[in-house]
């Protein structure tokens, strides 16, 4: 090819042209910095207890929504209570990171019995578990039930179910299973006092 | 310290100036690495507030887990055992961005707006804008920022501008057990370093001091430190960080220099075609062809 | 265009689909590397997609380019070694530029300028190669110490081999009648005789 | 915790040992750092490892697992023998005066009246010298050999520096300098605070530990001050609340000791639980017994609780005999258990030897999981490869499980280490079909109610007049219950003094446990609690967090047990004339007409210090005790014993009486003495422990925790590791006498070889939290390895200290 001056200068132009077509038309849009917006803004804030260790950390849980009828709220974020005078906000590991533990693939979502030698799961009612347990107890208790002990003292006590309460539960929980358990004659009880 | 979207001072691949009027405070965080007793809070308490969840991994023979900074961990504790006289440390230093005064990612990056530094300090990566070059990597003197495997982004640490936007802490600043993370004006920051240091100086440690290093214009985020004249000790803390001058060259006058070479090579020979014209066959050799041509036919 | 049958042919189909293959990736990959070189040229990105597709190409496009220009090195490695009359021609070159080609010693196929070109490409490829790989992360993690210098080198290299090639290319579009050598692979006797004489002795036997 | 979270920040020494707050509570540990960053408080150290918490201390001393109350009865030793002791304070405050029994006496590790067979004590001789007055004799010069003062400095005589380097392993030099540390808080202005976990109680000594270090802060002076006390961190966020409502057999809510069948009748049963004075004007709390137990008799049976049938006293289950884990899961070994539930509680994981708990559970016709989760224990018949290696067709035990709701899914109360009950609030729905715990109690306690009601059966009648009035019988609200558990007026309780004058009137509820009568009147369902839910309100629910002292009281946040007290003995504060120890950290003082301060006194509040009501209001003596009487098990002194699995062959403070060498009054089942290994097959010692990241069995069903800590390790030393060629993130075999377990091996730097009884001793370091279900990688649960055998009181497993050995894996 042979170009002249004149061909040489429609080349530089068409080329000038093209980017200038590229800064203004084709230029990318304006890189925006804003910061990324803040996640907590008009969500539901609830106050609550770290339900790890002893110290009893107080919580902020935020979850969506306004507890308007029709939406579902999903818990999306935990932090820190600043007001409570123990922790003023600050959270260790584990209490930092409990959302993971209440949306844990782990949960339990309905109940579930595993038969005698079965070696797998089955998902039944609350209706028939309460029910099925219910029946077991009272077999065993009337069954096992000591009135009266080897001297004749009435000792009234139902040895042979035994129950571990939950250290994690609310008191009102734990006093109710006491009460419960204590009326029922049960002595096997103890608690995660010393585990 | 309100940090509005215009409170820039600087933005990566950006050659005219930014919004520069407002005054605003500048902020820092700082560690105090003898308060800090390892327990990973900030390494959860970032997790979470950024919405990150590194691998489970496995233990390798440490209590360091995640092993390194990654996409999705932005802060990570360092161990050392260190024996010195006899006497046994255990050195946990929290790692991640430090938010430089003379950022050397934001110099590096080739991407407009992909790294932003604010007025107050905090310095930012904006995913969108991110072009996944990982120039960044080579400019950060601290090894910080990290390419995603997923989405070829780099991330790190935020200081959690969008908490510090309304006026919050960083949510590994709150979440801090011990105190250890502080938050607050710079200048507020080094005074109550002051103190922390001259009680460790009490407490027989002669050496302690500020990290705030010069060589990249001081930090956003500065260490308090049991032996401030080893950095070293804290799992390889750079004792004099400054921007590699390999990307000072590269990004700092060579490039704007390399292309005004080119410019000129362009407009060179732009003017030595209009000046000295063509280099055409001459009307000589054209003769001489054309003459032995018709020699040839006869 | 009606070519004359006593045009030389100076490349092959085949030579010259090689040199387009690697002028095409070459000037993609100019684009695309100098829209991260300077803010300046950062709109560049938009012809490749957008900046992370333009990140995402520039290496592959650097693939098609090394191997194009690695093929092409071998093919014309033997006719680029430097002659004493190579370096008396380099040494007249100002003469040349200024546009006076009389006193220019007989050159071959290549001149003394053409040759130093030659290395001159070749090295800076060389550079590219190598520091390019450092610096692509999709698929090579470096420590970070031998990345920043792999940056460094590509940034440089690619400078100059922009800067070399544009010289290449403006002496194609100076020297009238060569650049019809890269189209259809013949050049006049003429032009031959008076930039190649030794190479139109060879080929006419003259 | 005497004291409260809150208060370390008070302390000029913050002294650990037996717990690692950094690690285990570090939002509590803040007030320690608080505590160095505002009064250049020092920090001390003292644990087999170099931990996190010694990692921010001033001094750390290293000691051998199972050793402290060597250490600590050297620590006693070294008080009394460089004076630095609080004359005034235990003068006055303790029984250091008090004359003991003739009787009683210690010879080469043996407390009088010990039974080797019964492995237990005749403790009649364990008691004071009485006067003719009723009174217990003392010598106010501390003079007598007999005084509890000289006893003591008997004892402990034989605990020196040489023997506690022998025994602990501690360099001399290191304990020298802990126990300076220690001295220094004995200045009537000096506080020291004890930080304790289950680094002292998980020990077959494990009650006796406390006793050393209750001495110890007894010497110095520190009980009831601000910055003192005794804290015992505890685990679980309601650990606290649930053991003061007393879900254990040996009590009743509010600490009432339950009935045995040595208790014939309730007269019986309540003169031996009611205490007289052992001083004069002592206030003797415990006397109001009768009050705390029939309020409670009334809340449970109400109406059918009547004075004519003794308040129901029949209804309660008298206790036959030992009925803690150990011996529970012991009996069900034994096959003498049918049923069992677990609620929030894994037992697989966390009670000792997982092979005999497994087969244990595997005799039970049903086993019912409570729980949020999926845990180890709900699966044990299932096989999990080697973690878990049981055939599911040979175990016949029919297993239900039961989803529950988490913390954020129920409102109520939890209390904390520091007895301050909190309010929470709900904050969104369980996920699935969950119900709370209150729910599936009161469901199944319905079903069988209305089972009795219909079919009779066995003893009906407490299940049939069980109070259950709740608005909605099948979900008891929280707050329904903490009403019920404040306590409330039957009747009008009416002014002893006047009783024309009306107290609280009828169905109102109670202002504090001040108003409970043993008549009737009134109901309570935690005497303790009483007052958390006067007429007023809710005041768990309190959220002023206004300090106004300083000290960090906030008295207006929630709802300290009992009756608002932040700070327990704080009489104790103040010397015996009424003006505080401190002037700076005043909690109380006598204003000449009444007590008061910055804190709900633990005094009657016009009892004038001539008065001489003594401050520890909850004993008869009115004093503290040196000498602990017959309180615990081995004796009324801690005495050194060796863990059941030591690396010696004998205790070397008693070497030639191998009765003495380990606690003579532990239980130790059949067969379990056969599982303790020996330092000739397994060298070193083992310890259990926590790890920041995780809590308990929980978190490793947490993602983000198990991103923190994903793998089971054990930790080693250096100099262990290079005998064994193991390298740091080699898998490696740790195997006890009861089985063995896999993990990554920790190569540390903090884990030192010990000189002990001139042995070295390697201590291995084994966290706990890992198991086969969870987000954490797969593993084996630690708790194969450990000891089926507790504290001779409490029953407390030895998971501190036993013997392993490891290999490669």
């Amino acid at each position: 090819m042979n170009m002249n001056r004149r061909q040489f200068f429609k080349v530089c132009s068409a080329g000038l042209g093209g980017s200038s077509i590229a800064l203004m038309g084709f230029s990318p849009t304006a890189a925006l910095a804003e910061v990324r917006t803040f996640k907590l803004a008009r969500a539901t804030e609830t106050r609550n207890i770290c339900p790890y260790c002893s110290v009893s950390c107080g919580v902020l849980i935020y979850s969506t929504g306004d507890k308007s009828k029709n939406s579902q709220s999903e818990i999306i974020h935990i932090e820190g209570d600043p007001d409570n005078p123990v922790n003023r906000g600050t959270l260790c590991p584990k209490g930092a990171g409990l959302r993971d533990m209440i949306q844990s693939e782990n949960r339990l979502k309905w109940p579930e019995v595993r038969e005698a030698g079965a070696s797998e799961w089955k998902r039944i009612s609350w209706n028939e578990a309460f029910d099925r347990i219910a029946k077991h107890m009272k077999a065993d208790r009337d069954a096992n039930f000591v009135a009266q002990n080897a001297d004749g003292l009435t000792v009234n006590r139902w040895p042979t179910t035994g129950f571990l309460v939950s250290s994690a539960s609310q008191n009102e929980a734990g006093y109710l299973t006491v009460k419960t358990l204590r009326a029922l004659g049960i002595t096997s009880l103890d608690t995660q006092a010393r585990i | 310290m309100a940090l509005q979207s215009l409170d820039i001072k600087q933005r990566s691949a950006t050659t005219t100036p930014s919004t520069q009027v407002r005054e605003t405070i500048e902020i820092a965080k700082l560690i105090d690495v003898s308060a800090c007793i390892g327990c990973k809070a900030c390494q959860v308490a970032c997790s979470e507030w950024n919405d990150i969840r590194d691998e489970v991994g496995n233990c390798h023979g440490v209590y360091d887990n995640p092993m390194d900074l990654s996409a999705k961990s932005w802060t990570v504790m360092r161990y050392t055992e260190v024996e010195q006289d006899n006497k046994l440390e255990w050195l946990i230093r929290k790692d991640g961005c430090m938010h430089c005064a003379d950022p050397g990612c934001l110099k590096a990056c080739p991407a407009p707006g992909a790294i932003i530094q604010y007025s107050n300090g905090i310095v930012d990566f904006h995913q969108e804008n991110c072009i996944g070059c990982g120039y960044c990597v080579t400019g950060c003197p601290f090894n910080v920022p990290r390419i995603s495997k997923e989405d070829s982004k780099a991330y790190k640490c935020s200081l959690c501008s969008d908490r510090v936007a309304v006026n919050q802490a960083p949510a590994c600043v709150k979440a801090c057990p011990t105190g250890a993370i502080q938050f607050g004006s710079k200048e507020d920051m080094k005074d109550y370093a002051a103190k922390r240091v001259e009680d460790l100086k009490e407490r027989g440690y002669d050496q302690a001091g500020l990290y705030d290093p010069q060589g990249v214009g001081g930090t956003h985020v500065m260490y308090v430190l049991h032996h401030a004249d080893k950095p070293d000790l804290y799992a390889g803390l750079p004792a004099n960080p400054s921007i590699s001058p390999l990307v000072a060259l590269w990004k700092g006058f060579a490039k704007p220099l390399a292309t005004l070479a080119l410019a000129g090579v362009a407009l060179g020979s732009l003017f030595h075609y209009v000046t000295k014209g063509p280099n055409e066959v001459s009307k000589e050799i054209e003769d001489e062809i054309e003459r032995e041509d018709k020699e040839e036919a006869k | 265009m009606i070519r004359d049958p006593k045009d030389l042919k100076r490349y092959t189909a085949s030579e010259r689909a090689n040199h387009w293959v690697v002028g095409i990736s070459f000037i993609l990959l100019a684009l695309s590397g100098l829209a991260f070189f300077h803010p300046a040229f950062f709109p560049l990105t938009q012809l490749f997609g957008g900046p992370v597709w333009t990140r995402i190409l520039h290496p592959y496009l650097g693939v098609i380019m090394a191997i194009g220009f690695i093929v092409m090195f071998f093919r014309f490695k033997h006719l680029n070694k430097m002659t004493p009359a190579d370096k008396e021609w380099l040494s007249k070159v100002d003469q040349m530029v200024d546009g006076d080609d009389h006193n220019m010693p007989e050159q071959g196929k290549y001149n003394g300028g053409q040759k130093v070109m030659f290395w001159a490409l070749a090295i800076s490829m060389l550079l590219m190669i190598l520091s390019g790989i450092v610096i692509w992360r999709a698929w090579f993690d470096l420590p970070v110490d031998i990345v920043r210098l792999g940056a460094v080198v590509h940034a440089a290299a690619g400078a100059v081999m922009i800067g070399l090639i544009m010289v290449h290319v403006y002496a194609a579009i100076w020297v009238k009648g060569t650049i019809r050598a890269m189209w259809y692979g013949t050049v006049t006797r003429a032009w031959a005789k008076q930039h190649h004489r030794g190479w139109y002795r060879q080929m006419t036997g003259k | 915790m005497t004291n409260h979270w809150v208060d370390i920040k008070n302390a000029d020494l913050v002294f650990v040992m037996g717990g690692n707050p950094a690690e285990a509570h570090p939002c509590g540990f803040k007030w320690a750092i608080e505590a160095k960053k505002n009064r250049k408080a020092k920090l001390v150290v003292v644990d087999p490892r170099f931990n996190r918490t010694a990692s921010v201390a001033d001094y750390y001393a290293p000691i051998r697992s199972g050793s402290d109350i060597a250490f600590l009865g050297g620590v006693i030793n070294y008080l009394l023998s460089n004076d630095k002791i609080h004359h005034e304070y235990v003068k006055a405050y303790t029984n250091a005066s008090f004359l003991i029994d003739g009787g009683f006496g210690f010879e080469d590790g043996i407390f009088t009246g010990y039974n080797e067979e019964k492995r237990s004590y005749d403790k009649s001789t364990w008691k004071y010298q009485m006067g003719d007055d009723g009174f217990a004799k003392v010598d106010e010069t501390l003079q007598d050999p007999r005084c509890a003062f000289q006893m003591m400095k008997a004892h402990y005589s034989r605990y020196t520096p040489e023997m506690v380097s022998q025994v602990c392993g501690t360099p001399k030099d290191a304990f020298l300098k802990v126990c300076e540390y220690i001295a220094s808080t004995a200045a009537a202005d000096k506080t020291m605070t004890s930080l304790y976990a289950l680094g002292w109680t998980e020990h077959s000594v494990g009650s006796q530990n406390i006793r050393c270090m209750a001495i110890i802060q007894q010497l110095l002076g520190n009980m009831g001050m601000a910055g003192g006390g005794i804290g015992a961190l505890r685990g679980h966020a309601n650990v606290q609340g649930i053991t003061d409502m007393c879900a254990y057999a040996q009590n009743l809510p509010g600490y009432l000791k339950a009935p045995t069948d040595a208790d014939k009748d309730r007269a019986s049963y309540l003169a031996s639980r009611t205490p007289k004075a052992l001083r004069p004007n002592q206030m003797n709390f415990p006397q109001n017994f009768p009050k705390w137990f029939t309020s409670l008799c009334k809340a449970w049976w109400g109406d059918a609780a009547t004075a004519e049938n003794d308040f129901a006293y029949d209804y309660l289950p008298k206790l036959g005999g030992a009925s803690d884990t150990l011996s529970i899961f012991n009996a069900m070994y034994e096959g003498k258990i049918n049923g069992f539930f677990c609620q929030g509680f894994n037992p697989l994981a966390s009670v000792p030897n997982k092979r005999k708990v497994g087969d244990g559970l595997a005799k039970l016709k049903y086993l019912v999981i409570i729980d949020p989760l999926a845990t180890d224990t709900s699966e044990f018949w299932k096989p999990h490869g080697e973690f878990n290696d049981v055939k599911p067709a040979e175990i016949q035990t029919e297993v239900f499980r039961l989803p529950t709701s988490l913390f954020a899914e129920t409102s109520g109360t939890f209390t904390n280490s520091g007895r301050v009950i909190q309010w929470r609030w709900k904050a969104a729905e369980a996920p699935g079909d969950s119900k709370d715990d209150t729910e599936i109690i009161a469901n199944l306690f319905l079903r069988l109610k209305a089972m009795y009601a219909k079919e009779g059966g066995a003893f009906a009648d407490p299940i049939l007049k069980l109070t259950w009035n709740y608005t909605q019988p099948l979900k008891p609200s929280s707050e329904e219950l903490l009403r019920e558990i404040n306590g409330k007026a039957i009747s009008d309780v009416l002014d002893p003094k006047d009783p024309t004058k009306v107290l609280v009137k009828a169905g109102e509820q109670l202002p504090s446990f001040a108003f409970l009568r043993d008549d009737g009147s009134t109901a309570c369902g935690n005497w303790i609690y009483s007052g958390v839910w006067p007429q007023a309100g809710n005041l768990s629910a309190r959220r002023d967090n206004s300090d106004p002292s300083g000290l960090g009281q906030t008295l207006n946040w929630g709802f300290a047990w009992p009756v608002n007290r932040r700070i327990l003995y704080n009489r104790a504060s103040a010397d015996p004339s009424g003006k505080p120890w401190d002037a700076k950290r005043t909690v109380l003082k006598w204003t000449g007409s009444a007590w008061a301060g910055n804190d709900i006194p633990d005094m009657r509040p016009n009892a004038a210090p001539e008065e001489m009501v003594m401050p520890f209001i909850m004993n008869p003596e009115g004093v503290a005790r040196l000498f602990a009487r017959d309180m615990l098990a081995e004796g009324p002194f801690p005495e050194h014993y060796e863990p059941f699995e030591s690396p010696l062959d004998n205790n070397p403070m008693h070497p030639n009486n191998p009765k003495a060498k380990s606690n003579p009054a532990a239980r130790v089942y059949k067969g379990d003495m056969e599982a303790f290994g020996t330092a000739k097959d397994f060298p070193y010692v083992a310890t259990t422990y926590r790890l920041t990241e995780h809590f308990h069995y929980w978190t490793k069903q947490s993602r983000i925790n198990a991103i923190m800590q994903p793998e089971q390790f054990v930790e080693i030393g250096e100099e262990l590791a290079k005998e064994k060629g193991i390298v740091a993130g080699d898998r490696i075999k740790i195997r006890s006498n009861r089985g063995f377990i896999k993990a990554v091996a920790v190569v540390t730097k903090r884990i030192k070889a010990l000189d002990v009884d001139g042995k070295k001793v390697h201590t291995v370091g084994i966290p706990i939290h890992f198991g086969f279900k969870g987000a954490t990688k797969p593993g084996f649960i630690t708790n194969t390895l450990t000891p089926f055998v507790g504290d001779a009181n409490v029953q407390t497993p030895e998971f501190k200290a036993f013997l392993v050995n490891i290999e490669k894996a």
